[in-house]
């Protein structure tokens, strides 16, 4: 059989098993919302999903995953995106982030115990970096890990950890050598957050959400094999992540910033559009099809341009890694540019929407205007978290520019 | 004329700042926030203000004013701006006092203005109807009926109209919205039937309502100022409240640049405090340079409205430009100096964000006003 | 579509970098300047360029052209942005050869591409007539006469037009200036009775010159393409010429920027190296990421020409205002970061900022791109 | 008699004199055009002026100053004024920077050598403070001076050196203990420029004009009374005409940074205007009265807006100094503004101007033009010399916001 007739079978067999396991309430979503879906119909899709490995897709076999390779993967896109569904989500720290730092860093029994479970659901992650005392110079962590008997014992406490109240498991920074230089003392342990002495505190942020919680520790245990890659060698892990995580952030910022993939294809015939500058027309009004305010509108174009070419950006240096070209741009530039980029969009919406964008909540103001203010407030953490603009520019500055220290 | 507080102003902001600061801190707005006030402030505090002259601040003395002016009036709103109190000055004590004062007749003078200066009249004045501020954007109707006016429509954004004694309302008796003529003013009473008064939950969580009109009733003694020319009055109004609104942003610019730069003398990463990195100690200083630009054409602003100064609507919409984008470039650099913490809703720089954002659009944002400046100084 | 150079590409950049950097670096703009030489370039060197086939760039090879595109011909003015190079591309090679090439008769075609190709033959488009680039503002006008048109008006601005072989003469034929409809393209020698051309001194150094048609008899064989339809011609002319322009810019900015960094890491002062500095390192990184977005819009507005994809006019004024903007913020960080020896005419600062300049108002300014690139979205 | 009287007198003896005295062809300038003065009629009038020290106003007349109270000098500014006349020119680095620096650091017989010279018009003074290796850190110079006999013998350069080529004298920073830590081996001495040894070539500027000159010294000579203040000491004095400096160009710049004395005074009556505005009218065209385009008509107001704040604040700082109120606002404040505000002016100016900006010289352009397009290129210089933009930050930051080093 030739690799085409291969694709060809995989495709068939999947689409039947679709078919067959896929609820009906959890399709064509959209034209579905009549007939909602149960929970039962999430439970049931979930574990279909993960009997096959559908959850983590790419991931080897032996560790619960599908085992697909990239071709098999895209197939698997399209025909899920083909009857209108999405694969069950599981822990998106576990798939995005721990999945892959086990894969290149865990041991033969991490990765059996652990990554099975990201697969099937059965546990959520979280991360814990951040601290109170150590944010921009995160390798200034304290939070203390001393070995006693098979166990770690571990006290401090983090910040900025993403759904922390929903987890059950964090992948942890921890300091193992207070007397090594500030690097040299840091290891990546696992634990369980159901036990004694686990504090978990919400944050509530300016924009009203709390997806943020500070997390206390105090005599939390850790079971030594539960240690990733060598004693006091984190940081070398915790480096991997946040570049994966620059990445992921620079990528998926709402608003424009991520390139659409019917934009940036050329021969593009259907005519180009501005989500904002139509948004915009309600409030300033037009004449002969222009905004009515000159200025606003001379704005919303330097965004939008500035947008297309932050977009294509993206898109060259994509291929440019592809060919083997330059250093190209630096993850750095993309996570600066798209957080710098969606705060100068709610700025703008917020200058649009005049009055209309000062609600809270309740009456008085469209949902959409709610959250776009909502929104603007939260526009604002886009260049702290994952690291700083400042930080970024220090990035650039020393690995891309080659600036002295 | 003096851009420095003379001796009596001096005492004032002192006097203002040491009461303000102590009967209204910013947790005072947080618990009124919290508790989901009905009317967001405390009327009680507003008559111990009223005790020490503030709210008649802008009233002549036979209406128990302290027949002080918009330099003093400035002071105030200045310390307002730097704790957030969320006090009706600009509602009563800036757009009702003014509006009556300059428009009502001795009736209206002697029913209304007492009650200001003692702070047991709150008066809200609806004016706005427009998401984006256009002064004369008036479509709320108010029709001759037998013995007086029919008036229907909807105002929003009413500033603490939710427990007002007394409204303003900005009609229209004739001509188009848009008209500078044809709009008229009337004072109404919020019981009358016919009118329903929404709080607003506003992101500065500031007094606010929507307000409708459904066929009001009302006599036409509650007519102020001439019929059709109510804009005489309006355009005084705004002046003063918008030079009013600078003078509170200049306030919050002030307190969160202090705020930003002892947190740079205070919080360590790498191993050194952050207020010795080269990159954030010029952005500090070119803020600095920001407020301080701020601080002299507020000043000024304020002045000529007492010194009824000619084209001092120049200095008006400039000092309201300037406050608004020195007010808005210091919290988001505030914000972005502070880092995560600035983030969460129980450090303040939020708090001081989401009033500088109202206080920035209201009455006319940055750019509404530099076309305003332009068009007065003739280009 | 790739916006990575191809293979053919990359060898062309390496072959114009070698050739130009050797030929005419920036010692030969001066040398041109400060001889004050009649034409600013050298004929003998554009014919060298010639035979390396970068005249005729965008010509078919029937007239001798070397038939390749907008990506070729960007690759090339990237690298004389990088050494101000003042050779007639934009005139000639783009310009000229576009009108031609899309509008001319076969007689014409054969009369003049081949000696484009060859390096023979300078032309020079005279569109513009007022400081602000409008394109279809033309007053100057071609009236009927019994054998063809009389021309009478004057122009601007035209470049290269000292010691041009011939000209292309944007005219109304028809309605009033701004019209789109009404021009017509006439193809005139320069030597003919009534044309007076005047050089200018530019602050680039580069060959321009004002043009005045005094009842200029022209016969009806003048004519490029359709009469009164010159627009259709000249939109393209624009359009090659807008984005030319723009990955010239990017040449500057890319090589000021690099110079720039170079200083940061070779000067001294308080006894450090200026680039450990962190306000010049955050301000060069944000340099860098301007000039990075610059470069992709334009890779990306070349060849969308060349792929004559629909609303690439959205690309290409995107790639002209974008490339506009990062050429006078790179030059002016540039000169600051310099110091006073920036301020040197010995220094080359100076020559980079002034080409961009005249880059930059060429054909619409970025505030005019931006308000193009939003009419072609839709708003 | 009472003052009032005396300064009375003192006007109407003034008025006597300036008719005896001053040329008419000097006076009314304006209308005078035809009438151009003869090179005889300035000599006259500075021999005038000079012999009642009126080129130096308020020095001590023992110094060959005017010895004017501060009423009188501005008797005397109003009664030139009146005749449409100015004091005739001499040094300027003599009368605003050496001179002020001989009060307050010099010996008496400095005072007396020098200071008549002044103000006679005898001597033109120049500065001799950058060099080519020293510019933002000027403490780090490097020209030598040491001593031999009853000389120093000066070698190395200067940069920067304005009107070095019409100069007869420079005072001029040299290190006379190069083991000293730098700020400590620095003195401030005096010399002769035409002897042996000195080489001045005007530097040309981007502008195409060249009034700076570098300076080179090889074994020039300056006496050893020549040395102001104490050796090594040299510092204290180069801050304190820093600082004087600064002030003269935060107040001095052109184009509307500068308030003018009309519109910073309060009841103004007549119409607001703008310079830029109206210069801008043929350019971008007008309806209704508004300048056609937008954009640029929302850049000049905010320019504008930011000149007339700039304004009140260099009045304020002034009423603020006099109230001993507060610190007021540094002079590297208005320093770093005023550059800041000519140097957008001037790109404003060449947005307005489109093509017609783009002119070097000759014909095809205006003068007024050609002089912005100059002046354009000038401006860059604006917030270099005098202390660069980046050194009035640094500083602000420490001086005025007392942020740590």
């Amino acid at each position: 059989m030739d690799e085409e007739t291969i694709l060809e079978n995989f495709r068939n067999e999947l689409r039947n098993w679709l078919e067959a396991n896929c609820p009906k309430a959890l399709r064509d979503s959209a034209a579905n919302t009549k007939n909602s879906p149960r929970q039962e119909d999430h439970a049931a899709w979930l574990k279909a999903c993960a009997s096959r490995g559908y959850t983590t897709p790419t991931w080897p076999k032996e560790y619960g995953g599908g085992g697909l390779s990239k071709e098999e993967h895209s197939i698997l896109l399209e025909e899920i995106d083909r009857i209108g569904t999405h694969i069950a989500p599981v822990s998106f720290f576990g798939t995005s982030m721990l999945g892959p730092v086990l894969l290149e860093f865990g041991s033969e029994a991490q990765k059996k115990e652990h990554m099975p479970k990201i697969t099937s659901g059965e546990i959520q992650w979280c991360q814990g970096y951040s601290e109170p005392g150590a944010g921009s110079d995160l390798a200034s962590l304290q939070t203390r890990a001393v070995r006693q008997g098979n166990d770690f014992i571990i006290n401090g406490s983090k910040i900025w950890t993403t759904g922390a109240h929903h987890a059950d498991w964090m992948f942890c920074l921890v300091r193992t050598d207070p007397n090594a230089p500030k690097h040299d003392g840091i290891s990546f342990i696992l634990f369980d957050l159901h036990q004694p002495g686990v504090t978990i505190s919400p944050l509530m942020l300016i924009s009203g959400q709390s997806d943020f919680c500070q997390v206390f520790f105090e005599d939390v245990k850790a079971k030594a094999e539960n240690l990733v890659g060598e004693l006091n060698a984190g940081w070398t892990i915790a480096k991997r992540l946040l570049q994966h995580e620059r990445s992921m952030l620079s990528g998926g910022m709402p608003g424009g910033a991520r390139p659409s993939k019917k934009e940036s294809g050329s021969q593009k015939a259907t005519a180009p559009r501005s989500y904002l500058a139509e948004s915009a027309r309600p409030y300033l009004g037009e004449e002969g099809g222009q905004l009515n305010d000159p200025i606003l509108r001379d704005q919303i174009a330097q965004y939008e341009l500035d947008s297309l070419c932050f977009g294509l950006s993206l898109q060259r240096s994509g291929q440019e890694a592809k060919a083997g070209q330059g250093p190209g741009a630096a993850s750095s530039m993309f996570k600066l540019y798209a957080s710098e980029m969606n705060k100068r969009r709610s700025e703008l919406v917020m200058s649009i929407q005049g009055a209309s964008g000062l609600g809270w909540e309740g009456e008085g103001f469209t949902p959409g205007e709610l959250f776009e203010t909502r929104g603007w407030l939260r526009s604002k953490g886009n260049s702290i978290e994952g690291g700083t603009s400042e930080v970024q520019l220090n990035v650039i500055a020393k690995r891309v520019l080659g600036l002295p220290d | 004329m003096s851009l420095v507080l003379s001796e009596e102003q001096h005492l004032l902001k002192q006097t203002a700042a040491e009461f303000i600061s102590e009967h209204s801190p910013i947790t005072h707005l947080r618990a009124m926030r919290d508790t989901a006030d009905p009317i967001g402030f405390s009327k009680d505090l507003w008559k111990e203000m009223a005790e020490l002259g503030w709210t008649g601040i802008l009233l002549p003395e036979q209406y128990g004013g302290s027949e002080l002016g918009m330099a003093e009036l400035g002071v105030l709103l200045e310390e307002c701006g730097r704790t957030l109190a969320p006090y009706p000055f600009l509602s009563t004590a800036v757009m009702g006092a003014t509006a009556i004062a300059l428009g009502g007749n001795e009736k209206q003078k002697s029913n209304i203005l007492p009650g200001i200066s003692s702070g047991e009249q709150i008066v809200a004045v609806a004016f706005q109807e427009n998401p984006r501020f256009a002064p004369y954007a008036i479509s709320t109707s108010a029709r001759p009926s037998d013995d007086g006016f029919i008036l229907s429509g909807q105002k929003a954004w009413v500033w603490d109209a939710c427990g007002a004694d007394q409204l303003i309302v900005a009609a229209r008796t004739s001509g188009e919205p848009g008209d500078r003529r044809g709009i008229s003013l009337f004072l109404v009473e919020p019981s009358c039937q016919g009118i329903a008064i929404t709080k607003t939950q506003m992101v500065d969580s500031r007094n606010s309502a929507r307000i409708e009109f459904d066929d009001v009733i009302i006599n036409s003694e509650a007519l102020v100022g001439e019929l059709n020319e109510g804009a005489e009055i309006l355009d005084a109004v705004y002046e003063r409240c918008t030079t009013a609104l600078a003078a509170e942003l200049f306030g919050i610019s002030q307190e969160i640049f202090e705020r930003t730069l002892e947190y740079l003398k205070t919080r360590e990463q790498f191993g050194t405090l952050i207020g010795t990195f080269q990159a954030l100690k010029h952005r500090a200083a070119d803020l600095f340079c920001e407020v301080e630009l701020t601080h002299s054409i507020v000043l000024e602003a304020l002045r000529a409205i007492d010194e009824d100064r000619p084209y001092r609507e120049r200095l008006v919409s400039a000092a309201k430009a300037r406050a608004s984008d020195t007010a808005s470039r210091v919290c988001r650099e505030a914000l972005q100096m502070h880092g995560g913490i600035g983030m969460t809703d129980e450090v303040d720089i939020g708090l001081f964000m989401k009033r500088a954002k109202a206080a920035e659009i209201a009455l006319g944002d940055s750019s509404f006003h530099r076309n305003r400046f332009a068009e007065v100084t003739g280009f």
